[in-house]
């Protein structure tokens, strides 16, 4: 069993006077995926963002790697990577210029040419070889998301915090992500997800929310 | 997945411990770009100012002593209103496409990265403003050591003027109706900075000595550089707390 | 007693509307901060009345 | 000592317990309000003697000086409780920090009218840019500023805490602005003109304590009333509010 990275117990959360999570607790292992379901404002969201420290309107205890996470604060931060329904793209720059901003402001050790090559790879990787340089807003949908999608293969992180990674990809998009997110998990790191999309992964945990009065099952 | 990086991407102890400078300048270099990018955030604050004050001439007469009596009051109160127009663009463009998220989660500390944001925000749309005013200040017949006096108390009054809209910025950027709700929160506050801008540019036009009044201003910018940006953090962090 | 009679007491010399006015005026401003929390208090508790009411029939 | 106040501070923290506690202690307090603003009100219109300066006008005194004092006093205070919800995010504190804005507002509005009415036959002019009044309209300002983004915000709790950092802001900028308004006042009207004669008489002065402690029980009073209503609103779902409001 590899190491324990995130562990969490009791925590619970009311949103406007209504118990969205009561008494939420489960730990997450290296290599594991966990997938949050639930249907529309059942607090997959604000569930996803209380985890990932974006928001601290809850009880309860939070753990990163052994250490609860109000002391580890600033190694949660370079350790785990965020991935919003809004992905942070500016569309007036180009991806190189939004991937370096971004590693740059994860505390990325590498510079100048180092960087460079390692953003290029990334962004051959979703299939924007040739656009690196091309302002976002110039781009299509699918391959906007892409750019935001280039985060995963560059930037370190044990944990991904992914909130609907799937929409406005296109099929084969979805099934590479779907390989991303294994390869991630084969080698160590783990995954937190919240999709509607059917995921085909062996040994994939599942989270129910919205189950009335904050209640959740895992299996 | 073979590029030097991602051995990182599982054992992320290769990562450099963040470190202040890389935070403030990856902010700082971004927002100029973006900046430049968009040039009509950029050039809409110098316009109104430009145009406000020509207008205080053709509503008050053109006498030169008038005119040169409420010059120091026009200009100042001009560059405080292009202050507010701006500062909107301040976190609302990064709220909207997520990258404020991005900062948040960041291991640089916020407070930081706000600054390099401000400070950005202030090289765009304040500084233009105080070039400028040179000109505005021979059309409301300024002497030429008034003049010098705008100049100097604008240098360092505007960077406290951003700061404290800023702070008014962070508190409302989640919210729909935040523009007006700024200028209510930022103007009472803006108080001090003018008195004490207006006071130096009118000593200087009666050839008084306004080195005092320039101090005080500088004592107010270390004021604002040192609690203002924790102050913004703290807002932006309960704006997105939601 | 600073006046010799009544009428003099509300004249007040010349001063007299404007001393009455000041203080109508705080009469007015702390009168309308009493009953504001009055009314809101009474105003809440039927709603909530209301609110129980309804979840019962709901139940 | 400090135990009493940590206790007290612990106790008065749950919205149930300050709700009955206060409602125990406002008759007291009305009480003291009554017996101290009343007393204070007829000795400074009827007995106090006019003032040799300013004849009678001066009695408009015994209102503005407690609602300027009273004025400043809640800002301050509400900063205070501003720093409870962010450090120990205490839900108490946000409702009592919520109720203040609205009755240190009507105070500082008070103090403005009735300083200007006050102006009226002392000057001749219905407003003067006097040093303590404009720092006072700047505070109004301010308290509208607190108020305007409390409204703005649905979300109580995110309300109660961008409302803290403002006033905390807000309460760090007072001194400031008093002291460039009063710079600023002097550099424009050299001839500073004191509000009320420079020595008073005691039988002036005895009132006008009297009043400014009545006041201090009146807004002791006007809080607990708005804070019990913060409290029945953001506590609705409680079962004890339930109950409550059940049986009367």
């Amino acid at each position: 069993m590899s190491e324990l990275l995130l562990h969490v117990k009791g925590l619970s959360c009311e949103r406007d006077d209504r118990m969205l999570i009561r008494d939420l607790a489960f730990d997450l292992h290296g290599g594991e995926i966990l997938q949050i379901e639930g249907p529309n404002g059942s607090g997959k969201t604000t569930l996803i963002r209380i985890l990932c420290g974006l928001s601290d309107d809850y009880e309860g205890e939070l753990h990163w790697r052994g250490q609860p996470r109000h002391r580890n604060d600033d190694r949660f931060r370079q350790e785990h990577l965020y991935f919003g329904h809004l992905t942070g793209i500016k569309t007036s720059l180009s991806p190189r210029e939004n991937l370096r901003w971004i590693l740059q402001l994860k505390g990325v050790g590498e510079r100048g040419p180092a960087l460079d090559t390692a953003i290029e790879t990334a962004l051959e990787k979703v299939g924007l070889a040739s656009y690196e340089d091309v302002p976002v807003y110039a781009l299509s949908a699918g391959q906007k998301r892409r750019v935001a999608l280039a985060r995963l293969q560059v930037e370190p992180a044990l944990l991904w915090v992914l909130d609907e990674p799937f929409t406005a990809i296109d099929r084969k998009g979805v099934a590479e992500l779907e390989a991303l997110i294994q390869q991630h998990a084969s080698r160590g790191g783990s995954v937190l997800l919240t999709t509607h999309h059917a995921l085909d992964i062996p040994g994939l945990r599942k989270l129910q929310l919205g189950l009335g009065g904050g209640q959740w099952a895992l299996n | 997945m073979g590029t030097e990086l991602n051995p990182a991407a599982v054992n992320p102890a290769v990562v450099k411990p963040p470190s202040m400078a890389q935070g403030f300048n990856a902010m700082l270099r971004r927002d100029l770009v973006v900046a430049f990018r968009q040039r009509s955030d950029l050039v809409n604050p110098l316009f109104f100012f430009i145009m406000v004050i020509a207008l205080f001439p053709l509503g008050i007469g053109p006498e030169p002593s008038t005119l040169q009596k409420i010059a120091p009051g026009v200009i100042w109160i001009a560059a405080l209103l292009s202050t507010l127009l701006s500062v909107d663009s301040l976190f609302r463009q990064d709220f909207d496409d997520g990258s404020l998220e991005l900062a948040l989660l960041s291991p640089q500390p916020l407070f930081v990265l706000v600054l390099g944001k401000i400070i950005a925000h202030w090289l765009v749309t304040a500084l233009p403003l105080i070039l400028v005013s040179p000109v505005l200040g021979v059309m409301l017949y300024m002497d030429a050591d008034t003049i010098q006096a705008t100049l100097c108390s604008l240098l360092l009054g505007t960077p406290v003027l951003s700061m404290i809209s800023a702070i008014g910025a962070a508190l409302t950027v989640g919210l729909r109706k935040g523009g007006v709700l700024v200028a209510i929160i930022a103007l009472p506050l803006y108080v001090p900075v003018l008195i004490f801008g207006t006071g130096a540019v009118e000593a200087a036009s009666m050839s008084m000595a306004f080195g005092g009044q320039l101090a005080i201003l500088g004592a107010f910018l270390i004021l604002a550089l040192a609690f203002a940006p924790f102050a913004i953090a703290a807002g932006l962090r309960i704006s997105l707390n939601g | 007693m600073a006046f010799d009679n009544f009428a003099e007491f509300l004249a007040m010399g010349k001063h007299g509307a404007y001393v009455w006015a000041a203080y109508g005026i705080s009469l007015l401003v702390i009168a309308a901060n009493i009953l504001a929390p009055i009314l809101r208090q009474r105003a809440l508790r039927i709603d909530i009345q209301r609110k129980i009411k309804r979840e019962k029939l709901e139940s | 000592m400090f135990a009493t106040i940590k206790r007290l501070y612990h106790q008065f923290g749950s919205p149930r317990y300050f709700y009955d506690m206060t409602g125990k202690m406002l008759p007291w307090l009305i009480a003291g309000a009554v017996l101290l603003i009343i007393p204070g009100i007829v000795w400074g219109l009827a007995f106090a003697p006019p003032d040799y300066l300013q004849g009678n006008s001066y009695r408009i005194m015994y209102i503005h000086v407690p609602a300027a004092s009273l004025a400043m006093g809640a800002y301050v205070m509400m900063a205070v409780a501003g720093v409870v919800v962010l450090v120990w995010r205490m839900k108490m504190a946000e409702m009592v920090a919520r109720s203040i804005a609205p009755i240190g507002a009507s105070f500082a509005f008070l103090c403005l009218i009735t300083g200007a009415i006050w102006g009226k036959p002392t000057w001749g002019t219905w407003w003067v840019w006097d040093a303590r009044l404009t720092s006072m309209l700047i505070l109004l300002f301010l308290y509208i500023g607190v108020m305007a983004l409390n409204m703005a915000i649905e979300n109580a709790q995110s309300a109660a805490r961008a409302t803290a950092v403002l006033s905390i802001v807000g309460a760090v900028n007072i001194p400031i602005i008093k002291y460039s308004v009063e710079w600023w006042n002097t550099l424009h009207q050299p001839a500073s003109i004191s509000m009320t004669s420079s020595s008073m008489a005691t039988e002036m002065l005895i009132p006008l304590l009297l009043c400014i402690f009545g006041f201090y029980f009146l807004f002791a009073v006007l809080l607990i009333m708005a804070t019990r209503c913060e409290i029945l609103q953001r506590e609705q779902r409680s079962n004890w509010v339930r109950q409550l409001v059940e049986n009367n």
